[in-house]
């Protein structure tokens, strides 16, 4: 009853890992599809290695975390190596569904990426929305509709295969709406949002300076939650492609309440640091539960409800 | 949400012990509340705000619960270990913590145990040593390329453990590895559990003697970290996929069989492998 | 040692109460000013009276509240008669600061609204960056630089009386320095920082509906505080003019943090609703002690201090 | 953070009783625990989502502790209180709270004491009465416009108070105003103190009365409420500037003394004065 179905891919739940969180080796991946995700997204990798930012990288707020890793990755010629010792299927046999995150600083470097790695993957997700990337990455392309649109034009154009393009969007935009069609117009499959928040500072005063090596940092957890929910609302509203919904989410009544705004699938990131690595399944058991007791058969009658 | 995630606290530091030419001890005072009392095996992340800005983890190698303290033992290695080195007494550092599993330290009480630490890797040794303390016997590999760099040797004594130092250069002790030293104890004596902490092919080596005699062990390994916090993946090993934060730095030998990487090779900060 | 001044005006400390928090009479403002507050900006109120949304205007999430009140007040004529009874000073005899904060859809109606009040008041706050405003007002000048710059020009232009103008700006932007120029530039002669954030949505998933009327609300309370903490320390390195920090001060802490962020005093609204009325007098004590400890001989000192 | 702000429940309505012809009372299962167990003369928001979605203020009619439930009493006066009366039973509504500080009930045992509710006034007057039940000698005055409208006068009789009806048109009890009833009462009777709710000019009459006569009295007020969490400031009077949902809804004849806006004039949506 939780099986969905996304651009095509058959999903075993709508419960997928976010970008970034525990997903930068195929061992760590497969730890989290085989404790229940239907799918998982890998770090955020690039053409080249990357060490990212100094410590400190991560600091606790109010309902959340502030982060500036700094998209560290081995870069693509080794994280190949990773991607393909994901596991196709879990212990019970289920498909399980992998995505890449890739990154870059144009389209060119995307539509690069798309090549290298599209045979390895289920789906590839464009991060054009990290909010402290190096310059020209991230949110650099993602807060102008053109440039996104060129990107995902690229990446698309790159794809042989069909693998279906995912445009990760950052909601730190005057306007998301504007951005989304642009993803949309030039042909993105699904879009992913949100990337993290603010970007967000915590400057400590007993030692009179920001925390974050890097100064700044994205935000998510519980307190991003409510502008991911507008987003995948208003999203849903505007666009005609599929949503996979992330931010905040930490129990299933948060699940059911972006697949009610509009969402088709969500991710789950940093609520794993609260709730451990069993989120995935314990969120499970009470979605099935909520559905039984609201008469839902399947994920598809739940999505978008809200805006009825 | 069920994990309390500690923020820093900028703490002054208290005093400062030079163990060795290259290892000194930094002591801070420590509010031993709940969320925040340290167990032997955790670390802490450990900010220099003032110097390079950077942050990295160590093992507290003090747990003063009666005096409400910590403290840390720091190997100059690079950097910011050099940085750390050149603070005074009265400087402040920014720590969170504790983090990790620590040392299983249930029924702990009355057995024997063999205790193996090998450089800097004394730090959570002599931690799990003092917090031990006369409830069980304990016997103490302690280990170094040199004399000058053997570490907690002393202290450790008059904590009623049992001594035993060896050096590379034979300047202090037995003359030879950590593992040579294991191999000639566990010649005479029988040990109910060990545990260990040093460099990586140490252990590994420690690791197949013990594993061979089928003396329970519980490891303390070292991974490159950034958030502690069990959340950016970085410090993940293979092929369980876990975090030395989160599910480590501790491990029994029996899990320890599960990490594929152990004595193989580890990742650096930009998740690139790095052989031993 | 809490004294300070902004703009030629002289508060007693720089503990002010945020626009739309217990600020439609002048009884209430009274109150949070006899309580401790160093000033006080009323409700934004516009040229006609105006109902707001309908119920429910509020709703709690993680680590603060969404609201959608919809700038709601009897309109200029009735509001200045609320104008004219806040104290000059307060029991101790005091100078207390009075900000009026005004609200419209286009130059020509700020500029009335400045002349109408600018005699009853010790300065006037713009709000053009309410994030669920009717159209054409708050976000809908804010999100703009030249929609901005006219609002503010025309508003300074407005005074006869050198009634110094603080812009209020929201971080619901792609690039909030670029306003936050476009203010200064126009002659505003401070900014508030920030407005609500998001907007966020709250969909109860029982009702199976967003919760408020007007579907989406400004965030505000704790969770924005660090998105507040970047804005102004951003502000501070790129422009020359005072910054009124605002966004989730509940302690004294956080009022450090802001000072040192770069702002010149500080603005309190949601922390009331968790902490009570004395959260003024609170702060100021614990305020004073830090700043003892610290070696401060004043606010002036703490200004910035987290961007040498 | 110290208050808690309590969000909606989405409650079945299990009980509908037609108390008059205007006047319906809605029963809730309601969990008891910490931070929502109500006490009389608080209040909870009412959100109907599936009608107007609007959402008004109500104040708590029934608070019974043993069954865990709660009960609001709605008089039809307007578009959202009609579409509530047009409500089945199993219908769902949003309630959150409880909200304001309700009635002072600290050491009421066993005194003589005045309840004067007025119209729907009732609803917190007799929640109080049925809270406050034997443990003390209580006369209510239950005043309307006509017999009718007579609100819990037959449940309150069943709770042991001695019942004092009145109504405008003499249809049953008294002929006349709540606070001719009440006067006529003062004249063979002496309370230690009195709680009253109603139309506010009712109220400003009974407060004279009872000034008058130096009796202390608690009043339960109304005004246009939005956010019920004391921020919005919708809610505030003149001249203290106190929160009718935080500081009130009910207070002390001292306190009211000093809110001089009392029987003079409200404010409206807008925040426009309306006179009485
Ligand atoms: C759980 C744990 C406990 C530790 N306990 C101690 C201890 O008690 N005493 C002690 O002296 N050292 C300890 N370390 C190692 C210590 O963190 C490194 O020695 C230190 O970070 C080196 O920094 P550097 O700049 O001086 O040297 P660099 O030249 O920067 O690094 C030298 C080596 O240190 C390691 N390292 C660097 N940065 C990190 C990082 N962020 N996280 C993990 N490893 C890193 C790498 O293997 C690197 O090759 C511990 C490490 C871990 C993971
Ligand atoms: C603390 C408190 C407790 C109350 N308890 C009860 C009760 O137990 N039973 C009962 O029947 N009524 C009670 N009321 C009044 C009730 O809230 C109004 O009767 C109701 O809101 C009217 O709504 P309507 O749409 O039917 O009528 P409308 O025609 O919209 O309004 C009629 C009048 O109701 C008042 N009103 C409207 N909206 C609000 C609002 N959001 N907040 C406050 N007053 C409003 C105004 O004075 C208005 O003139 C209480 C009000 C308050 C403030
Ligand atoms: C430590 C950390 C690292 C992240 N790295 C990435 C990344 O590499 N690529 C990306 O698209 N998003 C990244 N994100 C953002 C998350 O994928 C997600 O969009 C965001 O955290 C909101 O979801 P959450 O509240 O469930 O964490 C990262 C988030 C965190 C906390
Ligand atoms: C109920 C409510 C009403 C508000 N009304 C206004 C308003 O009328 N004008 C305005 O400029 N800001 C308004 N704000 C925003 C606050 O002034 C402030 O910028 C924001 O809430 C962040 O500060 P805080 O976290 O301390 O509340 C309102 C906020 C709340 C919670
Ligand atoms: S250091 Fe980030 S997960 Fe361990
Ligand atoms: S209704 Fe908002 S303060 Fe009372």
């Amino acid at each position: 009853m939780l099986k969905t179905e996304l651009c095509g891919i058959k999903f075993q739940n709508p419960l997928i890992l976010a970008a970034g969180v525990m997903g930068s080796t195929a061992s760590s991946l497969n730890w989290i599809l085989e404790s229940g995700a239907g799918g998982v997204v890998t770090k955020s990798f690039s053409i080249n290695p990357n060490k990212g930012y100094k410590n400190p990288t991560t600091v606790a707020v109010k309902g959340g975390i502030i982060n500036a890793i700094g998209l560290s990755s081995p870069g693509v010629k080794k994280f190949k190596s990773e991607l393909k010792l994901i596991n196709k299927k879990n212990m019970n046999g289920d498909e399980n569904i992998a995505i890449a995150s890739i990154y870059g600083s144009n389209s060119d470097e995307f539509a690069y990426m798309v090549n290298e790695i599209e045979s390895l993957v289920d789906m590839i997700e464009l991060n054009v929305s990290c909010p402290h990337a190096m310059t020209g990455c991230g949110a650099a392309i993602g807060q102008d509709s053109d440039l996104t649109y060129e990107v995902v034009k690229a990446s698309k154009k790159a794809t042989s295969s069909n693998t279906p393009i995912i445009a990760k969007l950052t909601p730190n935009v005057t306007d998301l709406i504007q951005i989304a069609k642009s993803a949309e117009k030039a042909g993105a499959d699904a879009i992913t949002l949100i990337n993290s928040v603010g970007p967000g500072m915590k400057i400590d005063i007993n030692a009179g300076t920001p925390i974050l090596s890097n100064k700044f940092g994205g935000m998510s957890g519980p307190a991003i939650k409510p502008i991911a929910i507008r987003c995948v609302y208003d999203a849903y509203t505007n666009c005609n492609i599929p949503i996979i919904g992330v931010g905040g989410i930490s129990n299933y009544e948060d699940v059911v309440e972006f697949l009610y705004a509009g969402a088709s699938a969500v991710q789950i990131g940093t609520s794993i640091m609260y709730e451990g690595i069993d989120i995935f399944s314990k969120i499970k058991d009470k979605l099935k539960f909520f559905m039984k007791e609201n008469d839902f058969k399947s994920i598809d009658e739940m999505i978008g409800y809200a805006n009825k | 949400m069920n994990k309390i995630i500690n923020n820093y606290e900028i703490l002054e530091i208290k005093k400062i012990i030079s163990e060795t030419d290259t290892i000194k001890t930094f002591i801070f005072n420590w509010e031993m509340k709940e969320g925040r009392i340290p167990i032997p095996g955790q670390f802490v992340m450990v900010w220099n705000f003032l110097g390079k800005n950077d942050e990295k983890p160590m093992s507290i190698s003090i747990i003063d619960r009666e005096n409400s303290k910590i403290g840390i033992t720091v190997k100059k290695i690079g950097d910011f270990t050099e940085k750390l080195h050149n603070l005074s007494v009265g400087d402040k550092l920014g720590i969170r913590g504790p983090y990790g599993n620590g040392f299983n330290i249930e029924n702990i009480e009355n057995k024997k145990i063999l205790a193996i630490g090998g450089g800097v890797g004394m730090a959570p040794i002599a931690c799990f040593t003092s917090y031990i303390g006369q409830k069980s016997n304990i016997d103490v590999v302690c280990a170094s390329i040199t004399k000058d760099e053997l570490l907690f040797s002393e202290k450790l004594e008059d904590n009623s453990a049992n001594i035993f130092t060896c050096t590379d250069d034979g300047t202090c002790g037995f003359e030879g590895y950590a593992t040579h030293r294991t191999i000639d104890l566990l010649k005479s004596k029988s040990y109910d559990m060990a545990v260990v902490c040093g460099p990586e092919l140490m252990m590994k080596g420690i690791f197949e003697l013990l594993e061979d005699r089928e003396i329970p062990a519980q490891y303390s390994m070292e991974r490159y970290m950034k958030c502690a916090m069990g959340i950016c993946g970085q410090c993940c090993v293979d092929n369980t996929g876990w975090r030395i934060c989160v599910e480590g730095p501790v491990f029994s030998n029996k899990d320890l069989k599960k990490i594929e990487e152990f004595g193989k090779y580890h990742r650096n900060a930009s998740g690139e492998k790095e052989l031993y």
